[in-house]
């Protein structure tokens, strides 16, 4: 089937910033996202599971992206201003998608 | 000194105390006992609804007066100046830097809901009375602290923006306050005929659901105490403890001077010396994401949290009866 | 028209009523209280399984007759002709294609289970008995609106298949229903010795369930006020409110025809006036996927739903009675 | 006979089976009813905290006996002993592999809290009485069996390390065992003062919740039959129906050696009958990866809980009332 | 380690088409999908939130898939069939996985 | 913006394995993961979802990390010994990550 170059961008990012970072993105042009839920993790700031928690304050979840390359740069400059601050990690890969003319 | 071990002794030996310290051994443990995020978050919904609209049910019952308007603003105050004694306390007793220092802060200017909770069924089991609107005065306690602490640290000038607008608002409707102050209207205004309709739900199980919660919250602080006990000093420990004694201290000498009830005053000693663990976490990780979370999660819901639900309370409650000849 | 004003304040007033309007407010301002989507859905089942065994019961100790035969098919034939009546409307009242039109068709034909059980209880606090039978009619008259719709698309030309096994397997058997039907013969079945045995989990508790529920409704109505907004022309409003009028009287000669008790005739009315915003959205999103989402839930959820709630249940028992001398 | 017959009788009629076979059913019909993961551990919790606060307030009224310590010891001996029936059995009956013989072995040794939970319900509204303690020997009788399962393996000597110290810690201190020992304690501790606190939540409601708690070990339970079909040989079921008869046998005989009251030998017999589908699942997924879990999971869900909780139950009941006197 | 070429196919669709894209994917020859629970997203048909909902309707799920490549084109097919009239989004990465022959 | 090559390992794995997984992926010298629920899947060992469970036995979890290139044959090894004998998918992308000095 017919298909187009894009790339993927995952952003895991503490709930608590999860609207600040969806706005970001879509001052940045970006067309749609999708949030998935996160059950736990680890990194530099220590290990946290969701069972762990009577509060929103430690939750994260996984913000995807599928972008038209030509706009990769402007939704990074977005994402990272509000990300750098906080804990988070993001990732761009490349792949293909169909029905490119949504993108 | 007697009535304060009694009572000591029958609250510790109380399905509600004993839930908290399974909980706890539990994690300890390393058990997998947990309990969904989703179910602890309907019980808190739930006691949140309950707690509320039985004050406002008290509160129609009783009528509104000028005490009432007062305790808020007295409320509010204790909110924002605690963190301010917080602050000086961590820099002499703790190695905290100065933005761990201020979001520990503002944790014990707000409050626990829970630990009001726990309160309020102490004294009903106590039979002591207090006035319904307490609750309304816990949710004006929520956010106050929080300014207060992103005021200690703006004047240390590093970087300024900490608040916006966004921020605000969120810590103003958090879901927590608008359900615990829309509950209190719903109970207000429908009165004794609302809470007839729905007593059996709202009123006969409530301490069960309270014990299955506090089950919960003992798995998290277990949890916490496993794995933030690296970050846990002497002299924050020390810290976590003597801070709500303090808190308690000014929330008696507020509640004298307000000339509430022996229970009123209790619950404002247990407002001022509980810690948030809901609301001002979540602004903290906004506002100050470089403030160490193990920490004031860690004490707050470790240290403070447990003293104040197993000794802190029957101290309380026992020095507001004795000075209010209750 | 006292009788009906009285009845209104009454409603209005209630902890369920109040519950649900904290919810559109608290939406509406942005805040994030919110019910997990797992206690929200384990709250409906209570529901159901609770009104659907008391109906069995009522119906195990009243005795089955022709009626309840004759109701049930005269539901399901209301179900199947009121999106006839909506989609003609539709057409004259408002600018929507065909398409969304009679999506929005089917879901007035269908039923919402909740607007049914809140007229339940408003029907219990004022004294007025109805045929147990009536949770049956209300799984009967889920299903036929989607057939009629999905008819009159295919009518239309477009193109043919939007029906296939699978998706008729899906709305015959979906959760509700199923749920609904099941109680009820398990209520049948067991009757008033099943009854007491779980009476304390499906009776009391029941409005205080129905609360937080509709405190949920609240959030997720005000939710899709303030996200679907655009599409709601004045015309689809207008639709909104007018269409379960027309149905309720629709209803209402049905109940007189089958001569039922007041509040039976009342709960007629009520199905007929709601919209569903469960099965039926499903079912389309599978079927017509074309159509806008946010039009058929804006309008049940945010419109026909809370008019139901506040104004029209009162307003249809109080036409009951009258016209039955109930 | 009769009296097995009538109690058989009451027992398939109540609405807590009667919920069961509706899941079974709407599992069966491919409906998309279901509950949400989070509500079934939510009620699961309540459940076994009800059920163990009350064995322990129940000791605490009726004291501590060396009965109690030889009953855990004999309960510990039989979760011991029946795998290596179990796996004999399935070796002469079945095809099955060393492998799948011993996991399935493992399961038919340890127990079904839910199948206790029944039971104890079905005696209460006969009016049998029974010793308080028997939840905490059902707690013994969990993990034993897990250990023969797994020297079983280990003796026909394929590869050696099954067992390490992470997994012994994870079944000795797996959530359910936690709870329901734990809640067994806090009744104990607290009695009958701390019973009459919380009654109104774990006492009045309990039948209810399970209900709808076997409704979706109903859903459960038939979605396995529907996928784990083919597995199901004729021999592997026939050992699902035989194996409980032969366990509720050792229990009967146990219970009768240690002179308990007809309803300790009762609930002896269906501990012994009942097969695990929580903890020995999980373990033998980290023990027996290779071991296939269709044929262990629908055989203890599908097969024996179905069989115990509509026959077995009221059966065992009748035998040990004959055998007593009782 | 020894790793193997392969594509990872990602299809985010809505909750009600679930059943009828994995019916498909079976149909297309695929030996095995992972199903992740999906937050919430944003597109051309709007935003949505799993708690904004009552019902089942908007809900949206992810399906991942991982082919060997000379299947992706018989699979892209299948799924294209089902997702074709609905809103969702299809994307194809390149990854390398452990224990080949199972795929 | 800057980025620097990473890969990404995506493990799909029982439940009960997670904790065993996530340990040894640690011992592995691995500095972060993040772990996704998941709702359901198909495989050789057959169909399963979380709706249909009663027990812990049978839910599944996927486990991300992200890594420096050449750290990933440790973090390969690490996991193929937890993964072994039990059911699951490992695979491997390509990808660009923001802050590289975290990893
Ligand atoms: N190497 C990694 N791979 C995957 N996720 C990571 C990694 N490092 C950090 N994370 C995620 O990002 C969160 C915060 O990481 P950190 O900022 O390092 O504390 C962790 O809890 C993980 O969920
Ligand atoms: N560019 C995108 N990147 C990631 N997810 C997307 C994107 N566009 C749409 N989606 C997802 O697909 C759903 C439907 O999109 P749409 O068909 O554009 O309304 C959204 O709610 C998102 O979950
Ligand atoms: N080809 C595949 N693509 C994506 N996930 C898979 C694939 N095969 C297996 N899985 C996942 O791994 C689990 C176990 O697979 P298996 O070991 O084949 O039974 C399944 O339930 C799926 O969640
Ligand atoms: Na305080
Ligand atoms: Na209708
Ligand atoms: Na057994």
């Amino acid at each position: 089937m017919q298909t187009h170059k894009a790339k993927r961008v995952e952003i895991t990012i503490e709930a608590v910033m999860q609207s600040r970072l969806t706005d970001a993105l879509k001052d940045a042009g970006v067309t749609g996202y999708t949030i998935l839920p996160v059950l736990g993790g680890s990194g530099r700031s220590g290990e946290w599971s969701r069972a762990g928690q009577v509060s929103r304050a430690q939750g994260m979840a996984q913000v995807i992206c599928i972008i038209q390359p030509e706009r990769l740069d402007a939704l990074l400059e977005g994402a990272f201003a509000v990300v750098e601050r906080h804990i988070g990690v993001v990732t761009v890969t490349d792949c293909d998608v169909l029905r490119a003319e949504r993108f | 000194m007697d009535q304060i071990l009694s009572l000591a002794a029958t609250n510790l030996l109380s399905p509600i105390i004993l839930s908290f310290v399974l909980g706890v051994i539990a994690a300890l443990a390393r058990s997998d006992l947990s309990i969904p995020e989703a179910v602890a978050k309907g019980m808190s919904i739930y006691l949140l609804f309950a707690i509320g609209f039985k004050g406002g049910v008290s509160v129609a019952s009783h009528g509104v007066d000028l005490t009432l308007a007062l305790s808020l603003i007295a409320g509010m105050a204790l909110s924002a100046l605690l963190p301010l004694i917080a602050f000086s306390l961590l820099q002499i007793m703790t190695g905290l830097s100065r933005l761990d220092a201020a979001a520990v802060a503002a944790h014990y200017g707000s409050i626990s809901i829970v630990t009001f909770v726990a309160a309020t069924s102490v004294l009903q089991s106590s039979g002591i009375a207090s006035e319904g609107y307490m609750v309304a005065v816990a949710a004006a306690m929520e956010a106050p602290a929080i300014l207060s602490a992103l005021w200690l640290i703006s004047r240390g000038g590093s970087d300024a923006r900490r608040m916006d607008g966004e921020l605000m608002r969120e810590i103003m409707l958090n879901g927590s306050i608008v359900l615990l102050v829309g509950a209190f209207f719903i109970g207000g205004i429908t009165g004794a005929d609302g809470l007839a309709k729905i007593e059996s739900f709202i009123v006969s199980p409530f301490q069960g659901v309270l014990c299955l919660f506090l089950l919960d919250m003992g798995l998290v602080a277990g949890r916490g105490l496993r794995g933030g006990g690296q970050v846990m000093k002497p002299g924050v420990i020390a810290f976590g403890i003597l801070m709500p004694l303090i808190g308690s201290v000014a929330g008696l000498g507020v509640g004298l001077l307000l000339g509430l009830s022996t229970g009123g005053v209790a619950l404002f000693m247990v407002l001022s010396a509980s810690a948030s663990y809901i609301a001002v976490p979540a602004a903290m990780r906004v506002a100050l994401p470089e403030a160490n979370p193990s920490i004031y999660l860690t004490l707050s819901l470790g240290v403070t949290f447990p003293f104040n639900l197993t000794l802190g309370i029957p101290l309380y409650v026992a020095v507001a009866s004795a000075l209010t000849g209750g």
